[in-house]
C-alpha cells in the first residue's frame, strides 16, 4: 500500500543530515499565575519530519502548541526559525511564518457557513470582492479530499460534530505551511475519515512539510511518526526515533510505569434482562426504523461512520430533538415530547461535544459538576456547597482528573481533565442507563483503561452501558454487542467472534452508500 | 448677611413650550441676581414627575428656602411633596398647574388650559359658519393636554362641526407630520385642523402644504410661538390667530415672589393669565424675537 | 523507570472568589460619594443621603428583578410602563374598595399588585421563551401595551388615590423603622431574598446556566423555557412591588409614570457588574448601582457648574466615565 | 482496513440558499399591505403608500448603518439624539453660511454632517471597542450627550433653517426623479451600497465574523476593535445621511428630533431578520423592517377601530404578532 512506501522513504530522509530544523524551541516554559504548566521544553522540528507529541491528560501538549503557532506566548525560552530568532504575539504572525495549528477543540463561528469558515480572514478576491463561487468550489474540493460532504452553504451550527472537525482541518491546509500542528485532529473521526487524513499527513510530508502530531491513538502515533517526543507533567521526558517505539513502550514512557491490559476483561452476563427497549424509533432528517433492546449489565456499542446518525438518536430519546417512536425502560414509557423525561426516569447522556453542550467553560468546577444533578444532589430548595465540594474532592480523585488548584475555570482544565469532569457530571445523576457518546475522546491511553475499568464497574453493579465511539477497537474491546448504523438506521448487529474491524466496516459502508450519500445531502 | 434662597422648579426643555419657560425662569434669575444682592434664585429642571420630587427634596434638604416657585410637571403628584417643603416654612408660588390642596399655595399664577381650547374652537366656529368637518392633534397624555382638548369640545357642542379624528403627536412636529398626512390620506374634505401646541402646528403646515390640498381652511395652534405669532403678524390665511399662553407668565411669578420676599410688596391670591386671541391688531404684544420659543 | 504521578495534593480551598465585577460598584459608589462631598458640603448631610437612597428604592427593587432576567439571558424594556400599569390598576382598586373596606383596601390593593405584576411578569417571559421572540422587540411590544392600558385606563389623565386612604399609605414611603426609611428597608430585604435565591438556592444556578449557555443547560436537563419564565415572574412582582413603594410618594398613576425606567434599571444592572449577555448576576452590585444613577441625578441638582441643558449629557459623561475606571482599574 | 475513496466528482453548484430570515420581512410586508387594503382601500392609493414609504426613509437609512452595527454584535442606542444633533449642527452652519456663499452652503452644509456623523459615530465605537464598554450603556451615555448637546445649541427651542436657503433645499426631500421621491431614491441607493459591503467586500465578512463569535475571529486574524468601529463609523454616516433628508422636511431641529428613534431602528433590524447577538446582517430585509413599521403606524391612523390611548399598545401586539408568524411559519 502506498501509505507503507511512503513512510519508509521518511524515515530514510530524517535519518540523513538536515541542514535546519523548520521551527526551535528551546527551553520554553509557560506559566499561567502560579501554576507551572510547562517547564524547559526544547525540541528541534525538522522539515519533511512528522513528529509525534504524547503525553498524559494535562500534561501540557496543547499549552505547548499554542505557544508555538502564536495563541499564547511562553514565559521563558526562545523560538527560532531558519536561526533567527523568533516572537509570535498572533496567530497570523505564525501563520505567516508558516505555522498553523489545528485546534483540539473546534473554533468556527457557528452562524456562518462551512465555506465562509474556510476561508475566514483570508478571502479570495477578485476584482477586490469576495469571489464566492471560487471559495465555494474550493471549499467543496478540499472538504471532499477529507471525505467530507457537507455543503459549502451550510451553517456550521448545523453540521456535526466531525464535519466541524474535518472543516477546522481543511482550514489549516489550505494553504502551504512550513510547519503544520494537528491537536487530536482524529478524536471525533470514524475510519474513513482517519485513513484519508493520515494520507494527506504523509502527503504534506512528502512536500517537505514539517507535522507536529497529537494524538491519544498511539496507533496512529506508530504508523505516522518519525520522531516521538514524550511530556509528562509539563516536562520532557525525551525525544526518540519513531519506529522503535511500539504502542506499549509509549504507553510506559508516558505514565511512567507498566501499564496493565487496555481493556478489562469480558465477564460472563447473567440471564439478559430488558433495560432499555427502543421501537420503531427515528428521528426527522437523522434516523429511522430504530429498533433494539439494551439489557441489564450490558455494554452495548454503537458503531458507524460520521453522519450515520448515532448521535442524533439517543438526543431524541433524551428528548434533545424531536422523535417519533416508543422507547420503554424498563418496561415504563418514556415521554419524548418532555426534555427532562429520561434523565428523570434514569439515563444519562455524555454528549460528544463537551465544548459547545457538555461544560460551562467559565464556571467553575464545583457548579458544572453538579449542573445535571441539581435535583438529585441539591434536594429541597437549597444548595448544599459543602456537600457540593466534597463531591468534587471525590470525582477528582475517582476519575483522577489532574488539576493544579481546585480554583480554575472549566475551560482552563486540559481537554482530557475537561471529558473527565463531564463523565463524572454524567454519572453524578446516578442513572440506570448511561450513554456515552464518544467515551475516550482526548483520553489518554492510561485513563482510558481507567474509564473502560469504570464502565465496567458500571455495568457490574447492574447498570447499562451504551457506548457510541468512533474507535473501533475500543466498541470491540469492551462492549459486549455491538449494533451498526448507516445512515440513519441499524444495519447490522455483531457478536461474539463476528466483532471484527472487518465486519462492522461492512455494515457500516456499501458502496452504494457514497454515492447516495452525496446527492442527499448537497 | 444671609441671603436669601428662592428656587424655581420647572419641568426640563423637551419641547418648545417647556423650553420657554427655561429661557424665561433662566432670565428672570438672572436679572434678580444682579438686581438683589441678598436674594439668590436657584433654577433647577426636571425631567419627569419623579425626578421633579427628587429635586425638591434635594434643594430642601440642605438648606432653608425662603421661597418656592414651582411649575408642577402634574398636580395630584407634586401635592404632598411641595406641602412638606411649604411645611417648613417657606413661601410657596405655583405656576400654571394647580396643586390638588389649594392651602399650600401662597401666590397663584397661571394660565388657563381651558381657555386655549374655548378660545380657539370658538374662533373656528365663527370663521367656519358653525359646520366642517375637523381633525385634532393632541400632545402627550397629560393634564394640560386633556384641559385644552376638553375646553375645545365642550366648546364645539351643539354645533355641526364635526371632528372626524383625534390622535397623539406627542407635541413632536416629526410626528404631527406624519399624522396629518395620513389625515390627508384618510379623509377627502378636511375643513379645519387644530394641533393644540404650535410645535405640531409647523408639522401640520408641511404636511398640508406638501400634499397641495385646497380644502383645509384654517390650522390653528397654540401657546405663542415666536414663528407663528409671525405668521399672524403677516396676515397668514390658513394661521390667522393664536392663542397665547405665554411661557414668560414664569417670569412674572418669579419677580412678584422676590418682590414679597424682599418685603417691599406683600403678594398673595391667585393671578389668573387670560387666553385672548392673538389677532393681527395686538400680535406684535406677544412676538419675542429672542426667545427660543 | 520512575514512577512519576503529576499529582501534588491539591486542596479544595474556601474559596472566596471575590473579583472586580463584585467590588468595582461599591467603589465606584464611594468615588462619588466623595466627589459630591468636595462640591457641596450639604451633600454627605443625613437628610440628603437618607433622600437619595429611599428614592433609588424604586429603581434598585426593579433592577433586581432585572438582574435575574438579564443573567438568565433576557432583557426586559416593559418595566417602565409595567410599572405604571400596575401603579393605576392598584390605585384604581384601592379606590373601589375603600368605600367598604375602609382602610384594609389597601393591603387588599397591595396583593393585587402583586397578583397583576406576576402575571405581567409571566406574560413576558412565555412571549419570549415559548413564542420564542428575542426578548428586545418582545418586551418593547409589552412596553407599548402596558402603556396603551394605563393611557386607557387614564383617559389620558390622572388616576389619583382616593384621600381616605392617603393618610394610611403614607408611611409605606414615608415612614422609617429605627431611623431607616421604609423603602430602604424593603430594597434590601427584595435584594437580601434575591440574592439568597441566586447564590443559596438551585433555581440560581440554572439561571445562570441558561444565562451563559443554553446548550450546555439543556443539555444538563434544565428547562430553559420555565428557567427564563420563572425569571420573567420574578420582575413582575419586583416591579409589583416597587409600584407598591411608589403610589404613596407620588399618589397617583398617569400616563408618564415610570417613562424610560427601562434605560435606567438596565442602567443599573450592568453598572453592577452583570454582564447584559448573561451569566453570573450580581444582585448587591446592582444596587449599588441604582444607588450611583440617583446619586449622579443628585448631585447635578446640588452642583451648579451645569447648564439646565447639558445634565443629561454630564450624567451620560459620568456614567462612561465610571464604567472606564471600573474598566482600566482592573 | 478498507479504505473507501467515495469519488464522485463533485459540483460546485450555484446555490441560492434563501432562508426564511431572508424573505421573513418581505412576505410580513406583503400581508400587511393586504390587511390595510382590506381595511381602507384608500391604503394602496400611490399618494399614501408614497408618503409612507418617504417617511420610512429616515428610519431606513439609519437602520442600514445600525444592520453593520448588530451585525458585527454592537448596538447603538444614540442614533436619535447623533441626528438631532446632526440636524443642528448641520442647520446652524448653512445659516452662518448662507450670507457669504448663497446656496452653496447647502452642500457644505451636507458635507459637514457627513464628516461630524462619521466623529459622532468613530467616538461610539471608540468607547464601546478601546474603552470596553458594553455597547447599550455607551451608547446610553452618548444618547444622552448628544441630546444634551442639541438641546443646548438649541436654548431648548427650534434651529429653523435660513428662509434664503429653504427652497433651494426642499427637494432634496419632496423632490422626485422619474416620478420616485428623493428620500426613497437615497435610501435605495445607500442599502445597495450596505449591501455590496456586507456582502460583496472582505469588510461584511469580518463583521459578520466578528458578530458571530469573536475569538474565532480574533484568531483568523481579523481585528476586533477595527472591524467593529467601523462599523460605527458607517452608522453615524448613515445617520448623516438620514439627517441631511430630514432637514428640509420641517425645516428644523429641535431637541425633540429624533426621540425614540433608536427603539424604531433596532426594531427594524431585528424584524428585518439579522439577530441582536450579532452575526450576518440583512440589509434590505432592514429597509422592509423600516417600511412595515411605519406602516403599521399609517394602518392606526387610516383604520377607525383603535381608540386613541390605544394605539401604541396595538402596534405593540401587531410587532409580536409578526415575529411569531414568522417564527412558527418556518
Ligand atoms: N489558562 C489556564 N489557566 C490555568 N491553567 C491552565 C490554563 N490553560 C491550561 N492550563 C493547565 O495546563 C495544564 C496543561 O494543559 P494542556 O491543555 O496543555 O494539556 P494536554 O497535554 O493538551 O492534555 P490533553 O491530552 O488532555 O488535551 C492543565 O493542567 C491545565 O489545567
Ligand atoms: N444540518 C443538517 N441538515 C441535514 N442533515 C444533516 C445535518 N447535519 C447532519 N445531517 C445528517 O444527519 C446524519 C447524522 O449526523 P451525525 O454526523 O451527527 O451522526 P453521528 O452518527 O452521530 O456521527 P458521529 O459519528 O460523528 O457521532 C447524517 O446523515 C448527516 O448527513
Ligand atoms: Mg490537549
Ligand atoms: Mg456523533
Amino acid at each position: 500500500m502506498s501509505i507503507e512506501r511512503e513512510r519508509r522513504s521518511a524515515v530514510s530522509e530524517t535519518d540523513g543530515f538536515v541542514s535546519h530544523p523548520v521551527l526551535r524551541a528551546e527551553g520554553i516554559s509557560k506559566q499561567y499565575g502560579p501554576v507551572t504548566v510547562l517547564s524547559d521544553v526544547t525540541l528541534d522540528i525538522l522539515p519533511g519530519e512528522i513528529h509525534a507529541i504524547i503525553g498524559e491528560n494535562g500534561a501540557g501538549k496543547s499549552t505547548f502548541m499554542r505557544l508555538l503557532s502564536g495563541y499564547a506566548e511562553p514565559t521563558a525560552g526562545a523560538l527560532s526559525m531558519g536561526g533567527r530568532k523568533v516572537g509570535f504575539s498572533k496567530p497570523e504572525q505564525a501563520q505567516e511564518s508558516g505555522i498553523v495549528l489545528v485546534h483540539q477543540e473546534i473554533l468556527l463561528a457557528d452562524a456562518l457557513t462551512v465555506a465562509e469558515n474556510l476561508f475566514l480572514g483570508r478571502e479570495l478576491m477578485r476584482h477586490g470582492l469576495v469571489d464566492d463561487r471560487t471559495m465555494r468550489r474550493l471549499a467543496v474540493e478540499k472538504l471532499h479530499d477529507l471525505g467530507c460532504h457537507v455543503s459549502p452553504n451550510a451553517l456550521v451550527r448545523d453540521i456535526s460534530l466531525a464535519d466541524r472537525q474535518l472543516v477546522q482541518i481543511a482550514r489549516a491546509l489550505l494553504d502551504d505551511y512550513k510547519l503544520v500542528i494537528f491537536d487530536e485532529p482524529t478524536a471525533v473521526l470514524t475510519g474513513e475519515e482517519v485513513e484519508r487524513l493520515l494520507a494527506i499527513i504523509l502527503q504534506l510530508k512528502g512536500q517537505g512539510a514539517a507535522v507536529l502530531y497529537i494524538s491519544h491513538r498511539l496507533d496512529e502515533v506508530q504508523r505516522l511518526a518519525d520522531k516521538v517526543t514524550v511530556l509528562r507533567d509539563g516536562k520532557m521526558v525525551g525525544t526518540y526515533p519513531g519506529h522503535s517505539l511500539t504502542q506499549m513502550d509509549m504507553a510506559r514512557l508516558m505514565v511512567g510505569r507498566d501499564l496493565a491490559a487496555l481493556y478489562p476483561e469480558k465477564t460472563v452476563k447473567p440471564a439478559l434482562q430488558a433495560m432499555l427497549e427502543v421501537r420503531d424509533f427515528g428521528v426527522p432528517g437523522f434516523a429511522s426504523d430504530i429498533s433494539f433492546t439494551a439489557h441489564k449489565g450490558e455494554v452495548l456499542g454503537f458503531a458507524g461512520m460520521i453522519g450515520a446518525g448515532r448521535t442524533e438518536v439517543f438526543e431524541g430519546i433524551m428528548g434533545l430533538r424531536p422523535a417519533t417512536g416508543t422507547v420503554k425502560l424498563q418496561g415504563r414509557a418514556i415521554d419524548l415530547r418532555r426534555p427532562r423525561a429520561a434523565m428523570d426516569a434514569g439515563i444519562g447522556y455524555l454528549t460528544e461535544d463537551r465544548k459547545g453542550k457538555g461544560l460551562l467553560l467559565q464556571e467553575r468546577l464545583a457548579p458544572n459538576l453538579t449542573l445535571s444533578a441539581l435535583g438529585k444532589f441539591h434536594p429541597g430548595l437549597l444548595m448544599r456547597r459543602r456537600r457540593e465540594q466534597s463531591a468534587l474532592v471525590e470525582a477528582v480523585d475517582t476519575y483522577d482528573i489532574r488539576l493544579k488548584s481546585y480554583v480554575v475555570k472549566a475551560g482552563q482544565l486540559s481537554g482530557g481533565n475537561q471529558q473527565k469532569l463531564l463523565l463524572a457530571k454524567v454519572l453524578l445523576t446516578n442513572p440506570s442507563v448511561v450513554v456515552i457518546d464518544e467515551p475516550t475522546r482526548g483520553i489518554d491511553i492510561a485513563n482510558k483503561a481507567q474509564i473502560y475499568a469504570f464502565i465496567e464497574r458500571l455495568v457490574a453493579e447492574g447498570r447499562t452501558c451504551i457506548v457510541i465511539s468512533s474507535e473501533m477497537q475500543e466498541l470491540i474491546g469492551i462492549c459486549d454487542r455491538i449494533l451498526v448504523m448507516r445512515e440513519g438506521r441499524i444495519t447490522g448487529e455483531v457478536t461474539g467472534d463476528r466483532m471484527t474491524e472487518h465486519e462492522i466496516a461492512l455494515l457500516a459502508t456499501s458502496e452504494t452508500k457514497v454515492a447516495a450519500k452525496q446527492g442527499g445531502r448537497q | 448677611a444671609d441671603k436669601k434662597v428662592v428656587a424655581v422648579s420647572i419641568p426640563a426643555a423637551d419641547h418648545g413650550w417647556t423650553a420657554g419657560i427655561v429661557y424665561h425662569a433662566q432670565a428672570a434669575a438672572k436679572e434678580v441676581n444682579a438686581a438683589f444682592p441678598n436674594v439668590e434664585v436657584v433654577v433647577k429642571t426636571s425631567p419627569s414627575a419623579t425626578a421633579q420630587v427628587s429635586a425638591l427634596e434635594d434643594l430642601s434638604a440642605g438648606r432653608k428656602l425662603d421661597a418656592l416657585v414651582i411649575l408642577p410637571y402634574t398636580s395630584e403628584e407634586l401635592t404632598t411633596p411641595v406641602k412638606a417643603v411649604k411645611d417648613a416654612g417657606t413661601f410657596i408660588t405655583v405656576v400654571d398647574r394647580g396643586l390638588n390642596d389649594q392651602s399650600i399655595q401662597d401666590l397663584y399664577l397661571a394660565g388657563d388650559n381651558i381657555a386655549v381650547g374655548r378660545n380657539t374652537a370658538k374662533f373656528m366656529i365663527d370663521k367656519l359658519g358653525g359646520q366642517g368637518n375637523l381633525v385634532v392633534l393632541r400632545g402627550i397624555p397629560t393634564v394640560i393636554d386633556d384641559e385644552r382638548i376638553q375646553g375645545f369640545q365642550d366648546a364645539i357642542k351643539g354645533t355641526d362641526l364635526k371632528v372626524l379624528d383625534i390622535q397623539y403627536a406627542n407635541w413632536n412636529s416629526d410626528d404631527a407630520f406624519k399624522l396629518m398626512q395620513d389625515y390627508l390620506a384618510k379623509y377627502p374634505q378636511i375643513d379645519a385642523v387644530w394641533a393644540n401646541d404650535d410645535d405640531m402646528l409647523l408639522g401640520v403646515l408641511e404636511a398640508v402644504k406638501e400634499s397641495g390640498r385646497k380644502d383645509i381652511k384654517l390650522a390653528l395652534g397654540g401657546n405663542g410661538m415666536k414663528d407663528i405669532v409671525k405668521k399672524v403678524i403677516d396676515g397668514d390665511q390658513m394661521t390667522p390667530v393664536e392663542t397665547p399662553y405665554p411661557p414668560a407668565m414664569i417670569k412674572t411669578a418669579i419677580y412678584m415672589t422676590v418682590a414679597n420676599i424682599v418685603g417691599q410688596a406683600p403678594v398673595r391670591g391667585t393671578v389668573k393669565l387670560d387666553a385672548p386671541l392673538i389677532t393681527q391688531e395686538n400680535a406684535k404684544e406677544y412676538y419675542f424675537p429672542d426667545s427660543p420659543f | 523507570m520512575t514512577v512519576i504521578t503529576g499529582s501534588t495534593p491539591v486542596r479544595p480551598e474556601r474559596e472566596w472568589n471575590i473579583g472586580w465585577s463584585d467590588v468595582g460598584p461599591f467603589l465606584a459608589l464611594l468615588a462619588l460619594l466623595l466627589i459630591g462631598f468636595s462640591i457641596n458640603q450639604d451633600f454627605l448631610s443625613a437628610t440628603n443621603l437618607g433622600n437619595v437612597i429611599t428614592r433609588s428604592a424604586f429603581i434598585a427593587i426593579i433592577a433586581v428583578g432585572a438582574t435575574f432576567v438579564i443573567s438568565s439571558g433576557g432583557l426586559d424594556l416593559s418595566v417602565g410602563s409595567m410599572a405604571a400599569f400596575i401603579t393605576g390598576i392598584t390605585i384604581m382598586f384601592m379606590n373601589r374598595m375603600a368605600a367598604d373596606w375602609g382602610v384594609l383596601a389597601i393591603p387588599a390593593g397591595m396583593a393585587i399588585a402583586l397578583v397583576v405584576g406576576l402575571i405581567c411578569g409571566l406574560m413576558n417571559g412565555l412571549i419570549v421563551t415559548v413564542g420564542k421572540i428575542e426578548p428586545f422587540i418582545a418586551t418593547l411590544g409589552t412596553m407599548g401595551i402596558f402603556r396603551a392600558l394605563i393611557t386607557y385606563m387614564s383617559d389620558g389623565g390622572t388616576i389619583p388615590i382616593d384621600r381616605s386612604l392617603r393618610d394610611a399609605y403614607r408611611p409605606v414611603y414615608f415612614g422609617t423603622l429605627g431611623g431607616i426609611p421604609f423603602p430602604i428597608l424593603i430594597s434590601i430585604a427584595v435584594a437580601a431574598i434575591a440574592s439568597f435565591i441566586l447564590y443559596k438556592m438551585k433555581y440560581g444556578r440554572k439561571c445562570a446556566a441558561v444565562g451563559a449557555n443554553e446548550d450546555v443547560a439543556r443539555y444538563s436537563g434544565i428547562s430553559i423555557i420555565k428557567t427564563r419564565t420563572i425569571a420573567y415572574a420574578v420582575q413582575g412582582v419586583c416591579v409589583a412591588i416597587a409600584a407598591i413603594c411608589y403610589v404613596p410618594r407620588l399618589g397617583a398613576a398617569t400616563p408618564t409614570t415610570g417613562v424610560l425606567w427601562e434605560l435606567q434599571v438596565i442602567t443599573a444592572v450592568v453598572i453592577g457588574g452583570t454582564a447584559l449577555r448573561g451569566g453570573k448576576g450580581h444582585v448587591w452590585g446592582t444596587v449599588a448601582g441604582a444607588v450611583i444613577l440617583e446619586l449622579i441625578a443628585n448631585l447635578m441638582v446640588l452642583s451648579d457648574f451645569v447648564s439646565e441643558y447639558l445634565v443629561a449629557g454630564v450624567q451620560g459623561v459620568i456614567i462612561i466615565i465610571a464604567m472606564l475606571t471600573q474598566r482600566f482599574s482592573k
